[in-house]
Formats: structure tokens, C-alpha cells, sequence
């Protein structure tokens, strides 16, 4: 039986790249203030392995992806996902595409890290859920978990995969807590989780809004309605196995999360099902998510930003007819 | 066109309001009140210094610390305020939040959060001048951190190629975020890059607001005697952390002591007591006009309700 | 009666740019190798109007912004697609979203010009269809249209509106000719146009595989199906009404486009179906994409890299139940 | 480690291979057997001169005028060829193309066809070196339109701030696609901006194999005594247009002619004809092998066939 300890999401990446680290000699991080904040990793593993840098994220992501075709696992540590913008040529021209150009004679495992979501109210220049930009672009896995323990499993498997991995943390889960197994060891990439076991609607989320299709799911109970919930914790690889055979089996299909509409992975769930589950909808397919705007600083209109349990009630209710 | 002296009494005194703005913020956060800010304690005088050595027509885009650089443009404290706390009667109805505050009626065209973003749009709004023939020149704020991005060599050699009348002013305070400055530079000194793409440049006293005034003046007469580009770097210190709350411990403490006792507020104010220009009452007399100016701005900021749920979704498309 | 005029998609780009120019003296181009490329509108419109620029996308993404900010209506030519991925904070963070962050009280009409596509044979570095990372983000106007008459009254609408406006030219199509009005004004963005109607199934697309669509329809149409072709030409805004009112009629629909498949465009139009004409849907829908991969450079490879009219023909019959 | 120097007559005939592979691939696209490629035609110098000095656990990063740099490294030029044919026996099995060829035995890590791509990435492979005690260094070749990017002053800056032992050569050839290097920058040097980073840098004459290789030679000395990276500045010409077809309208007549008299092989060759040490039939002589080279290559990649259809999406993940 192993052993339980609880963490925060936070505790439970700076474990993931502490056992990395130790496992890996390969294995080094850095960015804008990484051994600063990270000092626990530089005393542990020495000045060389953990860096801070001068504040340039291409060469950042850049220098990520030329040490990782010649022998090291590089994790970089962007800070927030709109900061991006300045690596992605470094991310999308060249960590995902030469392993192809190349015909497959280089390799890229190297783990970016970013956060994203609402949570802290400082606007649009910090906050902006970009993942579904590296799902459509070849050569590259994105993992969004909801949980400490999943965020310590995908870690790992990120650092240990021979792709480049995106790691996005929701801000608002940092300082949430839950149960780690001590023993944890990676969690595979590209493997939901159904964190309810339902049968009349499927509900499909990721990051934050998990919780909030779980708070749905109660009160949907309450009116006797059994709500199916997925956290698909990888977005690529997608698993399409987990989606399609919850669909099966309830017919009905909400895809929930905060990065905006169009284009968004809730479209290529939906649009998934559409194709591949088509004889079993009884309803039409929905999405919950954040407007095509960017996302306010003020309080209140930030939270009104990330979609919220009520509407996935009542969503449900309309596809149920009533 | 020229600028009538800087009074020393009245860049003291914008000092003071800057730093009792700042003081206000971390009061505010500390209650819970505003999210994270950056604040510019310890970097007043380059904004009191230079935005005094501009005339109306011109144009300024600068960066997350840029309370300073509004507040000595003439913002409204409480406008900044209201806009910091996320309320309807802030410069951007809210949206902003502290960390990109413009006033188009200020010329503040822009403060980039996205470290870089000023360096990149610069050139344009100087582009915009040479090309409408307005007569203002652009004043573009920015950190030694943002002189580490690629987009400092682009905008000053774009601006240097295509003659744009652009002031760039580097806040050189010694630290990016979280890290040292000399981590993640040799020089000690960004002007020698200025100078290789062919731009001319100073290095200033960044916490004497009345040479940074000086060197501007200079630097504006020779930009609008030449079209060219200049750039100027102010030596300065940040004296607080990063953002609200950051307890430095990874600062240096002599690093820090040694810049405290060269805090610009009090050595301006120190020189112009030591000249006996400054009297007791006259001190007296600045601190409690900043005193009820801010009580009266966070009065305001406070009754400005929250923008509406419909503010969500308008100004995304023209 | 309005004469036509026979021009190519590169000639229709030229005559939309020499045409605003006149028409609006804020209205200038520059980019790397413009004032080389375009003698014509250099000598025309002159040096300070028409530009050649260092090599540095970002900085020239930056300018357009600064300089639609305070008065101009700049037109930057950025190349080729994966390029842009050096412009995406000055695209995304800057132009998109500082009219929302400053609360309206900043435009930014300008247009960004760049080719992509399968048909020049060199490769991914060239060669991304990254149409829907900008249609995922807040601010931004996306058109990618297929005939030279499209080309040019679309180009006009985009230098005229006072968003941030993304123009792609698909390489394939740049030397193919068309009748364009003499007088062609203005095309409004976000109005699809039906190639072909018909009452069986929808097939919709933009760019080169509109053709292949049409090539499709004609031999469906031998077997008496009969497919309505629709041609989005604006991306963001999408015409949704226009997808709608088809699938009501045919109850079918196909997507078609050389961009790869996951969270691209095809998957918010099969997404927007599955929730607002569920009623009317009688087969699944489905996506006929470019692969999730990077373009290849080899000739019969980059073939492959799009869909073909066989394959639509195909997915067709089996949604007939054939 | 210490190289044996190098033999001019060896350097005339690598630099002739150079310009016949390219000779080649222009035919072939004439003749619509080869998508649209990038020549270094007149760029001899540099390649054969650094990468002569070079040793074999050295790592090169290059851009999309790469072949003079594959071929000096000792590429085949037949797979070559079959890579620009997109056909299954190119050293990337057709997926590049000519824009991108890497080859991984030869230790050339990256052509990147992304101006710019070679500078983000060398720095990592340089911190790879160094991480890994590998006794080898990187050489980093890219032109002077991509020291217009911004990466051009991140990828030094860096490997300055880390002291990462990367040769970084800029081949200053005076246009970049269709502008002319003076459009782009008011220096006629990128030298100045390495210096203000604290890159030890040298200009040298980029037509002159010769020179290359004792600049380079002495730029390796110091990066293995000193671990810090160094710029070396090739200056240089395009003599061909930017890639095929390009009739070069666009190019000042007298400039292209002063630079056609110094055409490297040229050059090369009368002076050791000159000095006595090239023959008629020395030079009939390499010019017959050069012939056959290209005439097996070229028989090479027409036999070689083109990757099957599954090809389309192999290599895509690990
Ligand atoms: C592109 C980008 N990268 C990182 C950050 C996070 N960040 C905000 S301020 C800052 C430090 C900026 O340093 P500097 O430019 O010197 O300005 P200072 O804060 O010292 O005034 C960092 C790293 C950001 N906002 N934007
Ligand atoms: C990021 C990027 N922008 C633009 C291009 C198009 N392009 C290819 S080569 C080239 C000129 C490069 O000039 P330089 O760096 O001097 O190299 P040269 O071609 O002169 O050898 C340009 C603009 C590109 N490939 N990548
Ligand atoms: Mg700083
Ligand atoms: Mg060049």
C-alpha cells in the first residue's frame, strides 16, 4: 500500500524536477529567475544544472532545443504563457519540426513550462490560454493537469519523453493542495482520467474547470441527473478512446474550459464526436467557454471570464430537454 | 520648441507624489485591496526627470513600472487608482488592471507589461510622427532586463536606419524581476550597444531628477535637430521588490543599504535644505498637499463602482 | 454592366494595395524586400510610403502596431507563414489585445500579409498553415480567400477596417488568373460565398482546396449527388449563418482544409454543426485535413500533404451510405 | 588539439566543388528538377577556410546557404543532391529539401531555412558542450541580414553572460534576399555590437580561403583556452541572385563586377599560378575529379527514388 502525502500543485512540480534531477544527471532547468525562486534545486544540484537567465525567451526556448538535440533534457520555465509569443518560432519551427525535417535524426525532450488562467488580475498580457495553439502544431505534446498528484506524474513523464512537452499550470490550482502517493512515479501522457462515473451526460474539462464540472455534477445529482466527468489532463496526445467511449454510453457531450471558443480544444472534442460518435448523440453537442476577448484584470469581470458551474447546469438541462 | 527650467522644489514635490502613490498601492495591497503591482520606489526621478523635459505633443509608451512616468505626465491618482483596483472610472475602464495603463489625452499611448513591448511599438509611433509631420518626439520607457530582449537591437537600429524621432530612456536599476543585473549582462552599461548600432547616448545620475532633466533637454534638442534616435540610461536602483510582496531576500543587503542612502527624495531634499531653500514649513507644506491629494484619490478610486458584466465582452473589435 | 478584367491572385494583392494607397494617404507598406519587390508602388507612392526593412519580423510587426496606434493604416508584408512566429507577441499580446486593455481608447488597423501552403516545395520552415491560432485570438481578423477577385476586394476591406487584420495568400494560387471587376470595390470580411449550390451535402472550405472541392462536386454530381460548395473566404469573422442555412438544407457537411486537423478551422465549423444544426444532421461530419505533421519538401510527399478530390468524394459516399 | 595547416591547392579544390555542386543544382532547377535553393556562389571562402579548421568533434549550425559548409565538412554530395530531388537516399530522406539538410554523422546539427534559427540554437548546443565536458566547440555560420534579428544579440549575449565556446561566423555578403546590407544597418561591420556584448571579435577578408582558415584557427585557440565565444566577420559578396531563379535587376552593376574581379577560386587560383604552384594540368586535373564528382552525384540522385507515401507522417514524434 503506498503512502499518501498531501502538496500543492506548486510542491508537487518542484518534487517532480527534484527527482528528475536526481534520477537524470541530463536533466537541467532554467530561466528569468529560476535559481532565485528554485534555490532548493540549485543547492541540491549545483549552479550549473539550475540558471537564471537574461530576460529573452526565444533564446530561452532556443537554447532549450539545441541542448536537447545533443544530449541534454532541458525544462525552461517561461513563466506565463503570453511570454510564449516571443519563443515560438524556438517552440514550433524548430523543437517541433526538425526531428521531421531532419528525418529523424534529431531529437527534442526538452519540458516548457508556463502558467495561464485567471486567478490573479493582472490582464491580458499574463493570462491568455494559448494550448490549443501547440495542439494544432506537429511535433509537440501539451499536458494541462488538475491536480498536484497529476501535475507530479505528467512532470515526470514530460522530462522523460523524447518530445518536446508544454507544460501549462493553471494559476489558480498553484496553491491547491491533494494527495500525492509518495511513491509517485510518471504518469503516461495522453491518458484522461474519469474523475465521476456517470451515464447520462458526458462532461469533458481540463485544468481549473474540472472542479467546476465536479461541482455541476452534484448538483445535477441533486436533480437525479448522472453526470460522467473527464479530466483529460494530456490535450495531445488527446485520448479519443476515453471520450468516445463515455459519449457511447450517456449520448450527450459538454466540453468546459477557459481558453476561448473558436478553435479551442473543445472544438476538436466536439467536432470528434461529431465525426466518430455521431449514432450515439442524443443531443447537441455544447461548449462552455471563455469569450472571444482577452481576459480583464478587474475582479469581477475575470471570474465572469472562466465558465461557471450554473451554466454547466443548465446546459445540461437544455440537451436533456428541460 | 523649449522647456522653462526644471524647478527643484516642484520635482521634489512630484517626487513625494509618486512615492506616496506607490505607498498608497502597497497599503491597498496589503489589505487586500489591488493585485500585484510593480512599483517604481527608488526610480523617480528618470520619470520626474525626463517626462518634465517633454512638450504636450509628445508621445511616451513605457512599461510595468510606470506610475511614475504617468503621474509626472499629470494622471489623475485617482484615475490610476480606480484603474489598479479594477473599477469603471480607471483610465481603462478596468480592463488594464495596473500593469498597462495608457491615457491617450496624456499621450500615454502604452505601458507594455510584456517586457519588450514598448522597445517594439516604439518605432511605430515614431514612424507615425516623421510620416503626419507632428512635431512630437516619442519618449520610450524601459529596464535593463527589457535591454536583454531581442527587440532593444531591432527598435534601436530600425529607429537608427530610418532616422525616428524616439527619446529611449533605460531605467538601468540594477535588477530584472528576480535577477541580478550583472547574471544576465558583462557591461555594465547598455550604451555601448546603442553606440554600435549607431545610436547616441548618455549615461545619467538615475536618482538625480535634475540631471536626468538636463541630459534630457540635451538629448530632445539634438533628436528634433537631427530626426535621430538617442538613448538615454539612467543608473537607478529598484528599492523595492520586484512586486507586491516580495521580502528581497535575495538582495544583496550592503547592495541595498548603499542605494537607500542615495534614496533621490531625500538627497534632492537633503541639497535643497542644505541650500536653505527648502524650509521646515515648506516641507510641511508638500506632504500634506500629497497627503490629501491621495486621501482624495483613494476616496475616489474607492466609490467608482465596478465596471458592469457587459464590459466583458465590447472594445475587443473596433 | 461592370467590365472584368483577367488578373492573377498576385496582381489582384498589387491592385487592392496601389488602389488603398491612392484612395488614403495614411495608408503604407514595408517589409523585407517591399520597396525591391514592388517598384511599382515605390515609384508611385514613393520611399517614405513604401519600404524595405532589416530582417527582423518582430520589429516590423511592432512598427505596424505603434504606427496604427497613432494615425497610420500600415500594410507589412511578413513572407511566409512560420515567420510570423517571430511577430506573434507584437500580433497576439500588442495589436490584438491593447484596444480591449486600454478600455477602446486605441485602434490598430493594419494588415499582415504573408503566403502559405503546400506548392513551392521547400519545406515546413516555409510552409505552416497557422490560420487558426489567430482565429482562436481575441482582437484579430483573419481572410484567406481563393479567387483574384476575392483577393483584391477582401484586401481592401482589411486595409480599411480598423482591426488588426490577417491576409494569407495560399502559394498555389498566387500566378492563377480571374475575372475581377474593373471597379471592384470593397468585399466585406466575414461573408462566405456558395462556389456551387446544392441540396445533398455541404462542402466547406477556403483557400486551394476550395478548387478541389469544386473538382469533387463535379464528379459526385456525375453520380447525381448533388454537393453545395462553400467558400468561407474570411475566417474570423466566420460566417456562421451561411454554414447553418446549408447544412439545414443537406443535412451534410464536409470540411476541407490543407491546415492540419486538430483545433484547426474545419474542427470549429464541425463543432458549431454539432451544436446548432444538430436537428438537421443525417451523417457524421467529417474533417478531410492536412496531416498532423510538418510539410514536407519532396514533391510526391507535399502532394500527399493535401486533400484530395477522391478522398471528398469518398468521405461523401459514405455519409450517402454508399 | 592542433590542425595540420591547410594546403591551398586542397582549398582551390574543395572551393571548386563548392561552386560546381551549386553549378548543378542551378541546371537541374533550370531544367525543373529542383525546387527553389539558395547558392553560396562566391561564399567559398568562408566555408572551406573555417570549416577546414575545424576538428572532428566539432559541431556546425548553418543556414539555408549551406552546402559550401556541408561539402568543406566532407557531405556527399551526392546525397546532397538527392535531399534538394526531395528523394529517399538525401540525408534527411527527402523531408527537407535544400533549405534545412542536417547530418548528424558530419556533426552539422541544423541548416535553418528560419533566419536566425542557427543563433537560437547554438547556444544550446554550446551549453551541451560544456555540460557534458565534450571537448568539441560549435560554428555557428549565418548572414548579416540574420544579425538583423534580435536573436543575433539574445544568441551572444548569452553565450557571453555563460561562456559558451561557439565561433559564431558571420558571412557579411551585403544583401539579404532582395536589400541591400546598407538598407539595414548603419555600420558596415556587426563586429561593433559583438564587442559591446563582450564577444572578442575579428573582420576578415571573406574571399580568401586562406585567411579564413588562420582567423579561424586563431579564434578555436581562444575559445579552448578561454571557453568564451568569439565573432568572426567574413566579408564577403553574394554573386548570384538570393535564390533561382533571381536576375538580379535589382543589384548595382559596377558593385557586382568590383566583386565578380575578386571572385575566391579565382583569386586563389591565379595566385598559385602565379607563384608556380598550380600547373596546367593541376588545374585540368582537379577540375576532371571535380567533373566526376558531380557527374556520379548527379547519377546518384537520379537513381535514388522517392519516399513512399507513408513517409508523409514517420518522424513526426519520438
Ligand atoms: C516578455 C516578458 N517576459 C517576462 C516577464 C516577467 N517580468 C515582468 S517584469 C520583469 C523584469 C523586468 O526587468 P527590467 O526590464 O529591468 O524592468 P524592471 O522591472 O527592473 O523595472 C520580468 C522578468 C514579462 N512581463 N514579459
Ligand atoms: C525569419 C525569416 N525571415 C525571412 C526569411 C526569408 N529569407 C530567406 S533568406 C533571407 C535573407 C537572409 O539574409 P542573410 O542573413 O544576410 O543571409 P544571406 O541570404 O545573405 O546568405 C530572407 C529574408 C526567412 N527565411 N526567415
Ligand atoms: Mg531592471
Ligand atoms: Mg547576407
Amino acid at each position: 500500500m503506498t503512502t499518501m502525502t498531501t502538496m500543492t500543485v506548486n510542491d508537487a512540480i518542484s518534487a517532480a524536477l527534484a527527482e528528475e534531477m536526481q534520477r537524470d544527471p541530463t536533466v537541467m532547468i532554467f530561466g528569468e529567475g529560476v535559481a532565485t525562486k528554485r534555490r532548493d534545486l540549485l543547492e541540491r544540484f549545483g549552479a550549473a544544472r539550475v540558471r537564471n537567465t537574461p530576460l529573452a525567451e526565444g533564446i530561452i526556448a532556443g537554447t532549450a532545443a539545441g541542448a536537447a538535440a545533443t544530449g541534454l533534457r532541458p525544462v525552461v520555465d517561461l513563466l506565463f504563457a503570453p511570454f510564449l509569443c516571443y519563443a515560438m518560432d524556438e517552440i514550433v519551427n524548430s523543437a517541433g519540426k526538425l526531428r521531421y525535417i531532419s528525418g529523424g535524426q534529431f531529437s527534442f525532450p526538452m519540458v516548457v513550462l508556463a502558467m495561464t488562467g485567471a486567478g490573479w488580475g493582472v490582464g491580458a498580457q499574463h493570462n491568455h490560454n494559448v494550448e490549443s495553439w501547440f495542439v494544432h502544431s506537429p511535433g509537440l505534446k501539451i499536458v494541462m493537469p488538475s491536480t498536484p498528484a497529476d501535475f507530479k506524474g505528467l512532470m515526470k513523464a514530460a522530462i522523460r519523453d523524447d518530445n518536446p512537452v508544454l507544460v501549462f499550470a493553471d494559476i489558480a490550482l498553484g496553491y491547491s493542495a491533494g494527495e500525492v502517493p509518495e511513491d509517485a512515479d510518471a504518469i503516461p501522457l495522453g491518458k484522461a482520467a474519469v474523475r465521476r462515473v456517470g451515464r447520462d451526460v458526458t462532461l469533458v474539462s481540463y485544468a481549473k474547470t474540472v472542479g467546476t464540472c465536479m461541482a455541476a455534477a452534484d448538483t445535477l445529482a441533486a436533480a437525479d441527473i448522472d453526470a460522467e466527468v473527464i479530466d483529460l489532463r494530456s490535450l495531445k496526445p488527446l485520448d479519443e478512446a476515453a471520450i468516445l467511449r463515455s459519449v457511447a454510453k450517456t449520448g450527450r457531450l459538454v466540453v468546459v474550459h477557459e481558453a476561448s471558443r473558436l478553435c479551442g480544444v473543445g472544438a476538436e472534442i466536439a467536432a470528434l464526436v461529431a465525426e466518430k460518435a455521431f449514432a450515439s448523440l442524443r443531443a447537441p453537442v455544447l461548449r462552455l467557454t471563455g469569450p472571444d476577448a482577452p481576459a480583464p484584470a478587474s475582479f469581477p469581470l475575470e471570474q465572469a471570464f472562466v465558465p461557471q458551474a450554473d451554466a454547466i447546469v443548465a446546459a445540461v438541462r437544455s440537451q436533456m430537454g428541460g | 520648441m523649449s522647456i522653462h527650467p526644471l524647478d527643484p522644489i516642484q520635482a521634489l514635490e512630484r517626487m513625494m507624489l509618486i512615492r506616496a502613490y506607490e505607498e498608497t498601492l502597497i497599503d491597498l495591497h496589503g489589505r487586500g485591496r489591488a493585485a500585484g503591482t510593480c512599483t517604481s520606489v527608488g526610480q523617480e526621478a528618470p520619470a520626474v526627470g525626463v517626462v518634465s523635459a517633454l512638450t504636450a505633443d509628445d508621445l511616451i509608451l513605457t512599461n510595468h513600472r510606470s506610475a511614475g512616468h504617468l503621474l509626472a505626465r499629470g494622471a489623475d491618482p485617482g484615475r490610476m487608482l480606480a484603474e489598479v483596483m479594477g473599477k469603471r472610472d480607471g483610465y481603462c475602464g478596468g480592463k488594464s488592471g495596473s500593469l498597462h495603463i495608457s491615457a491617450k489625452d496624456l499621450g500615454v499611448v502604452l505601458t507594455s507589461t510584456i517586457v519588450g513591448g514598448e522597445l517594439a511599438l516604439a518605432t511605430g509611433v515614431g514612424l507615425s510622427r516623421s510620416m503626419l509631420n507632428k512635431s512630437g518626439i516619442v519618449a520610450c520607457f524601459f529596464g535593463d532586463g527589457a535591454a536583454t530582449e531581442g527587440r532593444f537591437q531591432e527598435s534601436l537600429n530600425l529607429a537608427a536606419v530610418w532616422k525616428l524621432p524616439i527619446l529611449y530612456v533605460c531605467e538601468n536599476n540594477q535588477w530584472q524581476a528576480f535577477v541580478h543585473r550583472k547574471e544576465t549582462m558583462l557591461a555594465d552599461s547598455i550604451a555601448g550597444q546603442a553606440e554600435a548600432l549607431g545610436v547616441e547616448s548618455a549615461v545619467v545620475d538615475g536618482n538625480d531628477p535634475l540631471a536626468m532633466f538636463d541630459a534630457a533637454c540635451t538629448a530632445i534638442d539634438a533628436i528634433r535637430r537631427t530626426g535621430k534616435p538617442f538613448l538615454l540610461e539612467a543608473m537607478t536602483y529598484r528599492l523595492r521588490g520586484h512586486f507586491e510582496p516580495d521580502d528581497q531576500a535575495y538582495v544583496d543587503r550592503t547592495e541595498l543599504a548603499h542605494w537607500r542612502d542615495r534614496d533621490p527624495i531625500l538627497r534632492l531634499r537633503a541639497r535643497l535644505e542644505r541650500e536653505g531653500r527648502l524650509s521646515v514649513d515648506g516641507i510641511a507644506a508638500i506632504e500634506s498637499r500629497v497627503r490629501a491629494t491621495m486621501e482624495a484619490a483613494t476616496a475616489f478610486a474607492d466609490a467608482s463602482p465596478y465596471p458592469g458584466p457587459d464590459a466583458l465582452t465590447t472594445d475587443v473589435y473596433a
